[in-house]
């Protein structure tokens, strides 16, 4: 299996951490995967730009920094413009359209998804959008299943939420297909 | 829960340590909050009161090692953690564990120093603060790890170490393995061995000596608040607990309190090593810094390179005669870690060939990469950079 | 002595010098546990660094003779572990209110079950009398040859500031007042400070040209009065005595054991 | 049974229980506290002032005196 | 903004939270140094560690960030050395009351020459929402998450406690009599102590679900009252605001001088 | 006074390091008592305000290591005295001073440890600590003395070298130089060099970086409350003082601060020698250690031995090439120190042949002694015991 | 020069002034703050209240209204 | 020279240790000698026996301990039974025959001379009794000028004090003549 390197990338509000964490959980826990979670801390986390790294794969997984993603998700402007030239050329970049401007100089699968607009048409309110990504680079990526994810989303959280969770996985799911001829 | 979920989780290291500690009988834990060790306490704070055990928020790190020293006389297998900042400020009371001999765990999860310096960012320059930080001749066990389950391993070796030896025992973590996710499998209880204290087995009306060694060389407690009734000081004293300035008593108690860790450094060395057997190349590394080490290893053997790795998991005391032994053939070897050389000042004691020892560091907060080690092992091959 | 037995009597007589008030407190304390019928199984004495903090060393409780101002902080540790233990912690002014001051209002907040006895001799004798935060302006010490320009604290109004729950002063002088208040302050459930007024005549009382321990003893009579007497009333320069505070508040481990309960519903 | 026991090897000479006895029953003698048997009331004060430990009144107060820090009363 | 030479420009926006209460502490500080006409060089800000200790990266005096809990001993020394500059320490709970306490009250007793700033936002909140020993008991916190059993610090009683001659408090909502109280206490000779309670809607807030900014505003600003106030007497469960203490006392560094007089003549 | 009474004293060597301190230019003293350092401050205590400067005793240890970092950024000369407790407890903010450049001088009267120890008897167990109390990679200077006379004179050179390297620097006394009194000859003004503070001369208007290193090295700075107004942290900053965290700006001042004490041992290097020209057996030690020495030494030369002292008056930096150059054509190295070998450790790293070298020790509290020597010695030389 | 000048970079959007403007003059805007002059009376508390010091307020009170924290009075 | 080792020793409030002080101050300032002066504290310094050790010399001085004192001064029963077994074969003890017995079976010069005696007789009280003792010893000893002595005497106390300490000078001296032959 290829190792999967992922950043993934946001604003202090979006749950990109936590989106990490699920991902990884799901390929540790449910996909027998080898998974490896990290962000970086800092003063400026407090508002600023959250980044995460993710690396996945079949086999020990030992730096566990990723320092050239092959799959990085960007969800706000300033994130994509930090993290887009360290991606691996040919890799693979998933961003919100509405959030973020693609860059037409990197050498980068670049598939812009407006996730956001349609958790909040669809859910009413934001805090489902980064499940709702979530469930797109599953899709896309096809790292882990979405069946996998689901349980995972389940047990971490209230069951109050799972509902609308499921709701957005699906969406990001649904989101997503039209663009699976591209990776 | 089902019992997969009880046993496997995705944690980060820190939350492995804490799942080590309770493992191995943690019942009392104090501590002042300070990146990167912060959740330690966190989820002391959730999870010690469910197995009916105290964790208490001091108003410092001085405190906590304070109530961590006097809970453990009262009988309580007990934990602090901390960071530098912190570490400094325990060094005293970590010295009168010493030489009270009080067992108990210090987790140092390093961040970049001196001073605050960065608070989120990785280093392990504490190394040799873990040794010589207190004042005054003695001697302490640190231990690392590189893997969120060693950090779990190793935490319920330090409660072992420290109740087999009354010692105070360092645990010596990074940020990146602290905060670093992976999987930990937790074994059902009795699968790791997990030392008791040792209670002396001195009747009522008998007279126990707290500092009188058995045969073996273990020091039986009684805790406070049961039948035997003695005195613990920071003084130097005698096998009453009580203070004395005599010259042969007071050396004595030197060369026990140094011997009892520096005379088992066969005992207390725990390390894992890969690819040693052949290796022309020597890694030696340990923490975070080793997954570094580890991932070069494994590249170059991928291309049939005659590389390998010893990860040190005891840094105190320092096991000199296997580093010696382990680095026997070698040609070159190289220390990883994120200082200025500290475990490499010692790996020079330990080898036949000092000049052939060389330090791949970083000290900029960031986790020394692969590549990193890759441009020294040119270098030092001629091979340029 | 029926007391005998609560000493460690190969160790008489004491390091203390001749007058020195700590051997009345302790003089007094072991006739209140005495008295109180305690068991010396159930006690536990907790001292720091300092003459006053040698105590620990000669009664026969469980006894942890720690670091200077620490006392408090390893006492709190005990006590967790050991809720049913009946901790003391006698300090000296230096040891509890110089270099342990944050423990001491740490543990007036916290309210936790002990009785801390402060031995104010104001100078920290063990090092050779150098002025304390408790000797107050104007005060001649080693350190403070020009006299001391340093205000002193109240030690009660410290303690009260804190939110101690029970808060009372005596002197080495006024002996029946210092076992009543001892009795009760061992007795109050929460955390209880006691501040003694004692005489250091080998520094304090030389170094101010005050005496010796008879002379301070005396001073201690003449210049304090008890709370609401009608000599305080008259002359506010006096040191009032008494018991200042005495109420009321959750003890901190019992409220753990709440914690515990609410811990153990989630599992 | 001595009255008042005197322990000459703990006794320091200090002086507090001399100078406190409500009775002026006690004086130094050699540096060591001596008690005149005929004064002493056995009130016990200097059992509770003396810093040494080195006294012991084994005797209740006579004549229900009531004795305070102060003196007589 | 007339105080904008008062700032260093560069460094903003700052790093500090939406809606941090710290923020408006540093804005009316700046107001007040300003109308004040105080010469920035006459200026020295010294913080701790904490989120509120960033405060001295922002204000263009000479600034020292120093270590958690240390401010005060560290302002000593540089008044001590300086005594005509103007000190103001500003300290986050956690930092002037648990780590730093002691020297909080020894400051207090000291009556240096110094204008401290206690900014209670009864959390940790530079890592990350541990309570503090002004949370109080109740509160939710990451080392609380059975509710805190600890009884908070009165930051005005244990000041009053400890000696201090000014002693005030308002929040980040009375902004107008902030501004106030900070020019009083700036003024004051001698030790001042300020606690302004601020909002942290990011730890605090969230935790204890008291919503946004503009919630915890509202809540000091209907659950306290001003000294002396009809509403404040109605209702024992408010926090009184106001100023405490305001008194005279002698004052350390110019006490100090009358040392070095009197060493001068003894030479 | 007569002149001649004025400058020759029979006194203390602990006063003898504060009339060293004022003759350097001391201005402000903070501190706590604690044996065997206390006289320090009380002769402080009387002597500062006749100079006008500032004495204060704080609440405790950290409280003065943190006011002489205050008082040194406003532009006094500013020193603290301890022993090891409170060396432990300093060790925090000595990081700070290290990591701010904070030019300042941190006595410690070492006494027996760890914890209490023996307050009033002698060792020298916190020579690692000086070098690696504090947390985090850093570096730090520490001298010692074996006279009285000595006792000034390393005092004046560790204001010299704070000031001229912006560091904290350590003097290492014992208890038994603390307070052994003989005859002091204080010289007059002007006679042993005193480095000022060196002030930038940058005019008001014009940038001002406290943190920009001249061409030589040093760092001129500029007295709070003076036309300059910056910033001053522990965290990781730039040449402004301000924050950072970018790796580049981070690895370049730990490097900073390390090298510019560990590339001047030569600089940095203060010793004493006798003898060493034809020794076979050399001696090397420092403190009241180095006396015991000095007497066999001379008792032996007179019986026409072939053996020399080497007396370290800098600890750290370590000079190793001195060392290794003084012992060149020994047969034998003895460390002659009391503790378990600490500056035998750095000796065996330093010399060619480490298997030649041997402790001298003696940890009972007591001074060791010229037959302590005598008797390792002949051991040594294979004529038993 | 307007009244209430507000430095969109360092406004966050917190809403403080907009809560406790007297006038109610201040609105979020795309997560800023915006006056509306016609409300606004510039009593300055704007610029008190924000934590970003992003509001400067130029012009005295209108009408010598007497404002407080706790609204006009 | 003889090197000279001097261990004084009594109980806390005699002012041994002034009296060490004052010996080695005569020797380094006024006698051109080197001295050094060292004392042994402890917390049983408190009231219990003090002890202090002088070596005066005419050359460098290193280790600066009396291991084997060959001049001793004992000024109390306990002093002297604790440190008389160190003396040297054939030293000198110096010690006030009221305080302190002789004892026969250590091989040095005994001389015992009622100072304390005499000093409560002729100077009314005991202060100076420190300062009579080495009035006797400096005699015995001539190691230093008892004019030396006087003036360090002069120098380190009160004016007022000046007469009696010089009359103690005087008592010791005298006192110390008749022993004179036995030195
Ligand atoms: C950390 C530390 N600092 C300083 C000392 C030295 N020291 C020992 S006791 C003491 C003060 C004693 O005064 P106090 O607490 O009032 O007790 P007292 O001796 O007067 O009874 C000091 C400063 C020490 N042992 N440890
Ligand atoms: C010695 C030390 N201990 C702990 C820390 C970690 N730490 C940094 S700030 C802080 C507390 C912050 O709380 P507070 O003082 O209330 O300030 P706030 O962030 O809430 O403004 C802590 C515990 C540290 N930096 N140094
Ligand atoms: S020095 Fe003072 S406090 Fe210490 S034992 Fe003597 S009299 Fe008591
Ligand atoms: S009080 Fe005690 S020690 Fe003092 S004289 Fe009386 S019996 Fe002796
Ligand atoms: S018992 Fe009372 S009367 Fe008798 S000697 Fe003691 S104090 Fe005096
Ligand atoms: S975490 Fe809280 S205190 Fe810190 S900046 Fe954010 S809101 Fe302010
Ligand atoms: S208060 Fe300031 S930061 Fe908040 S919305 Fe208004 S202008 Fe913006
Ligand atoms: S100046 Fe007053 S009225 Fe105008 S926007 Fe600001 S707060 Fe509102
Ligand atoms: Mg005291
Ligand atoms: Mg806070």
């Amino acid at each position: 299996m290829e190792r999967y390197r992922f950043l993934l990338s946001g604003s202090g509000g979006q749950g990109v951490i936590t989106m990490a964490i699920l991902l990884a959980e799901t390929a540790a826990l449910e996909e027998n995967l080898t998974a490896v979670q990290s962000q970086s801390y800092g003063p400026e986390a407090r508002g600023g730009a959250t980044r995460s790294d993710v690396i996945i794969s079949d086999s020990e997984i030992f730096f566990p920094k990723v320092l050239q993603p092959n799959i990085l998700v960007a969800l706000t402007e300033e994130a994509s413009s930090k993290y887009l030239p360290l991606i691996r050329p040919g890799g693979l970049c998933l961003y919100d359209c509405d959030l973020v401007k693609p860059n037409p100089r990197v050498d980068a699968e670049q598939i812009g998804i407006p996730m956001y607009k349609n958790v909040l048409a669809k859910l009413g309110k934001a805090v489902a959008f980064n499940i709702c990504v979530l469930g797109a680079l599953t899709t896309l990526t096809g790292i882990v299943k979405l069946s996998s994810l689901e349980k995972v989303v389940e047990r971490r959280f209230a069951k109050a939420h799972f509902a609308s969770n499921q709701e957005a996985l699906r969406l990001g799911e649904e989101l997503a297909q039209p663009y699976m001829a591209q990776v | 829960m089902s019992a997969t979920q009880q046993d496997v989780r995705f944690v980060q290291g820190n939350e492995a340590c804490v799942r080590g500690a309770l493992y191995a009988g943690l019942r009392f834990f104090a501590g002042y909050p300070i990146t990167p060790s912060t959740e330690i306490a966190e989820h002391l704070a959730e999870n010690l009161p469910k197995v009916g055990g105290t964790f208490v928020q001091m108003e410092d790190e001085i405190a906590s090692m304070c109530a961590v020293c006097g809970a453990s006389l009262a009988g309580s297998k007990s934990m602090t953690a901390t960071s530098g900042p912190g570490f400094s400020l325990k060094q005293e009371a970590i010295g009168y564990a010493a030489m009270a001999e009080i067992p108990c765990v210090v987790v140092d999860v390093q961040r970049a120093g001196p001073s605050t310096g960065l608070a989120t960012k990785v280093a392990q320059a504490d190394v040799n603060q873990a040794r010589w930080g207190t004042h005054g001749e003695h001697s302490i066990v640190t231990l690392t790890a590189s893997t969120v389950q060693d950090m779990f391993a190793v935490t319920v070796e330090a409660f072992n170490i420290a109740e087999a030896y009354r010692t105070p025992v360092i645990l010596l973590f990074d940020e990146v393995m602290g905060h670093m996710r992976e999987r930990l499998v937790i074994p059902p209880a009795g699968e790791l061995p997990v030392t008791e204290r040792l209670r002396t087995a001195v009747k009522p009306g008998v007279n126990y000596h707290p500092y009188l060694p058995r045969e073996d060389g273990r020091l039986p407690m009684s805790d406070y608040g049961d039948i035997h009734r003695y005195h613990v000081t920071g003084l130097y004293h005698d096998i009453w607990g009580f203070p004395t300035e005599q010259p042969e008593q007071v050396n004595k108690l030197v060369h026990h309190l140094v011997d009892k860790i520096e005379g088992r450094v066969h005992e207390l060395a725990r390390w894992k090593e890969f690819y040693l057997e052949d290796a022309e190349n020597v890694l030696i590394s340990y923490g975070s810094a080793a997954r570094s080490a580890r991932h070069l290893v494994e590249t170059r053997r991928q291309k049939g390179h005659r590389v390998g790795l010893l990860e040190l998991q005891t840094i105190w005391p320092f096991p000199k005669d296997l580093v010696r032994e382990k680095t026997a053939n070698a040609k070159n070897v190289f220390v990883v870690e994120m200082n200025m050389g500290q475990v490499m000042a010692q790996v020079k004691q330990a080898v036949d060939n000092p000049d052939h020892v060389y330090l791949v560091n970083r000290v900029d907060g960031t986790l020394v990469t692969p590549t990193d080690i890759g441009n020294v092992m040119r270098v030092i091959e001629g091979k340029g950079v | 002595m029926a007391f005998r037995d609560l000493i460690r009597e190969r160790f008489f007589p004491h390091i203390w010098c001749p007058g020195c008030g700590h051997g009345t407190v302790l003089n007094s304390l072991l006739h209140v546990v005495d008295k109180m019928g305690l068991d010396p199984t159930s006690m536990c004495m907790v001292s720091g660094i300092g003459c006053s903090a040698r105590i620990s060393g000669y009664v026969n409780f469980h006894t942890m003779h720690t670091m200077h101002g620490r006392a408090l902080p390893c006492a709190t540790g005990i006590k967790l572990a050991k809720p049913q233990l009946n901790m003391i912690v006698p300090m000296g002014d230096g040891d509890a209110m110089a270099i342990g001051g944050n423990h001491f209002i740490h543990a007036c907040r916290r309210n936790i079950d002990m009785t801390a006895i402060v031995l104010n001799n104001r100078i920290y004798g063990m090092t050779g009398g150098q002025y304390s935060p408790l000797s107050g302006r104007g005060v001649l010490a080693t350190t403070a040859p020009y006299r001391s320009i340093d205000d002193d604290f109240d030690a009660v109004a410290l303690a009260q500031g804190a939110g101690a729950t029970f808060v009372a002063r005596t002197t080495a002088f006024h002996v029946k007042e210092l076992s009543k208040i001892l009795t009760k302050a061992i007795q109050h459930k929460g955390f209880s400070v006691v501040e003694v007024m004692v005489q250091c005549p080998t520094y304090f009382g030389r170094k101010n040209k005050m005496g010796g321990a008879v002379q301070l003893l005396e001073y201690y009579r003449d210049n304090t009065a008890p709370l609401g007497s009608k000599k305080l009333e008259e002359n506010q320069n006096l040191i009032p005595r008494g018991i200042f505070v005495e109420r009321e508040r959750p003890e901190y481990c019992e409220e753990y054991q709440n914690v515990i309960a609410l811990a153990e519903g989630k599992e | 049974m001595e009255a008042v026991e005197i322990n000459v090897l703990w006794c320091k000479g200090c002086g507090v229980c001399v100078a406190f006895c409500p009775k002026k029953a006690l004086s130094l003698v050699g540096e060591k506290a001596q008690v005149d048997p005929e004064l002493c009331i056995g009130c016990g004060m200097c059992e509770l002032y003396c810093p040494d430990l080195a006294i012991v009144v084994n005797k209740p107060t006579k004549k229900n005196e009531k004795v305070t820090e102060e003196g007589l009363s």
